[in-house]
């Protein structure tokens, strides 16, 4: 049989070599790399029951290392682990974004309620929300509009996106920290604790 | 909800430099304020900034007094939540449209639970005028409390960076990649150009032979220039190679690329490049 | 290690965690990282005299894995081996680029009339063919030099080559497909048995 050129190179032909292969894409994407695509870079040869105890070995000989492999919403992706991040941000000038409460309560609202809309959001925060504030949620990529509601001026529909699910190492809503029973009468300290810093 | 009296206890009193007394405020009305819901005016504006609407006040007076949620003693509460509006307004801080209307909706609250409530057909319970500020308490600061659970996690570019290698994408030349329809194309091409499209003509045969005047010219060049006619020939690759193979070499000889010399009859017959001939 | 957020990290204590420290940035790195670069990881404390043999550590460690650790002009930086490339490109597959005409023209000459003069083609062609073409031609491999025509000038003698074949899946000239015939007066084997097309 003669090799067809465009095909690029054959099947990596052990395991190993496979995980090396596996190893060398996801250190250099772009994105998180779906099992769709992880599949595509074996021209489709190689079944997801193949990759997935690969992918999972492939973790473990990180552990302990400064890179961990993720699996969030989109896929797999190596990250830097926290502890290095402080090394890190000396070697970027902008600092990296902090939210205001406004910002995080509007986000938490649109995550655990979506799809809503702005309306229903000031009701359950009480106060107007103001435009900047949904506008820095959608630049960052985490909120867009998903549709409108069949209600006088037709209001968009806000939910989170994919991205909010990677950027924050989550595979699902579902992963979200539970909400919280709210015990009617919890002290003064505990309260004040869990209020975010003003920022 | 609970008929017993709630007991709302100094605990937040140190912050605003106070002593802590206990007040008894469930079921008889209070004549003063509570000294523990009371925050000095120099602290009020500053910690106004730090609320982020009258729901998150509400939520603060009442947890700072660590009263029941479900058993909100009105009158105190309204009384201090007008007594920040009304120090707000003093302070020319611009007063937000939504602390006015909470505070319309906490004094209405207010004289509702003055009233006999209604009683519920079936024994239950008449609904508590201050049910729905309850739900809104409640759900308020639980989104509050979620937005803390999501600044918490690990967050990219803030706690983490992803990891994305250099490729250098010139590592690896790519080159055109060509099929047999393009060359036919290109022929195509030239024939359309040339407008010679006269008449159609399979030529497999004359290809075979062509690529065997090739192969011949290499066999010749990498002796030398210089070959035997029986070397030229290998019996194992069958009569129908032979044939081509020895065409070739007629092909060859007819366009004057090599020389086939015999010193006499039955003597071996050599073949020679006709370029190497000069010592080229 | 987990380095104080607010105060930033301490130093590492040891050699490894300084290499691990400077493995997690270069691997996270979107440029070259500078010996100044490196140094302001570590608030200037460590001298480039220690980092330097630990970076050739650190190249050493990764060798025969799927980056290696390169100095290059403006600092150091990871990248991916040449080998993965294939790979990746299945992931963001890019236009193949194609060869002009004059080349493709150029090549169905020398392989439906090899052996061809430059001055063949020429004829054929119409118009002059550049060095350039030929050499392209000559560079990947599938053309070479046969031989050389007595005639003035002896000029040169195309062929296609074994390689010219391979790449192209086939076993022999013979599989090229059967064309339309240019000019009885080019074809330099008027006395080859040709057969008129059925269609």
């Amino acid at each position: 049989m003669v090799p067809d050129k465009a095909a690029g190179p054959g099947l990596p032909a052990t395991a190993d070599e496979l995980k090396r292969v596996l190893e060398a894409v996801l250190l250099s994407a772009r994105e998180p790399l779906s099992m769709l695509e992880l599949r595509q870079v074996f021209n489709d040869e190689i079944t997801a029951d193949v990759l997935r105890p690969l992918l999972d070995e492939l973790r473990s000989e990180w552990q302990g290392r400064p890179l961990e492999l993720l699996s969030v919403a989109s896929g797999w992706r190596f990250r830097t682990r926290a502890e290095f991040m402080p090394y890190l941000e000396r070697l970027h000038p902008e600092k990296p974004p902090r939210y205001s409460r406004a910002v995080l309560e509007t986000l938490a609202i649109i995550a655990y309620r979506q799809p809503v809309t702005r309306g229903d959001i000031e009701d359950i925060r009480g106060v107007t929300v103001a435009t900047q504030v949904i506008r820095v949620l959608e630049e960052r990529g985490w909120v867009d509009v998903v549709g409108h509601r069949d209600t006088p001026g037709r209001p968009a529909l806000l939910a989170t996106t994919k991205k909010f699910l990677d950027d924050l190492g989550l595979r699902s809503l579902a992963e979200l920290p539970a909400l919280e029973q709210i015990n009617p009468s919890l002290d003064l300290s505990d309260a004040q604790r869990q209020t975010p810093a003003a920022g | 909800m609970s008929d017993a009296a709630v007991v709302v206890e100094g605990t937040a009193a140190a912050a605003a430099g106070m002593a802590g007394p206990l007040a008894r405020i469930y079921g008889e009305p209070l004549a003063e304020l509570p000294h523990d819901l009371y925050i000095p005016p120099d602290a009020m504006a500053v910690m106004l900034d730090a609320f982020e609407g009258p729901l998150d006040l509400l939520l603060y007076l009442i947890r700072k007094a660590n009263v029941n949620v479900l058993d909100i003693p009105m009158a105190p509460l309204t009384d201090q939540y007008l007594l920040y509006v009304e120090a707000m307004r003093t302070r020319n801080l611009e007063l937000a449209a939504d602390y006015l209307v909470m505070a319309a909706m906490l004094i209405e609250i207010k004289s509702r639970m003055l009233l006999p409530r209604p009683k519920a057909p079936a024994g239950d319970e008449g609904e508590d005028p201050r049910a729905e500020l309850v739900r809104r308490l409640i759900e308020y600061e639980q989104m509050k409390r979620a937005a803390h659970a999501i600044n918490e996690l690990p967050q990219a570019e803030r706690d983490f960076d992803w990891v994305e290698v250099w490729v250098e994408k010139t590592l690896r030349r790519r080159l055109p990649e060509v099929s047999v329809a393009d060359l036919q194309n290109a022929w195509r091409g030239i024939l359309q150009q040339a407008r010679l499209h006269t008449h159609h003509l399979v030529q497999r045969e004359e290809l075979s032979v062509r690529e065997h005047m090739g192969v011949i010219l290499r066999r010749l060049r990498a002796a030398g220039g210089f070959v035997d006619f029986v070397d030229l020939f290998d019996a194992s690759q069958g009569a129908p190679v032979l044939v081509v193979h020895f065409l070739a070499l007629l092909e060859l000889a007819r366009e004057h690329l090599l020389e086939m010399t015999q010193a006499e009859v039955f003597a071996p017959i050599y073949l020679r490049l006709v370029d190497v001939r000069d010592g080229a």
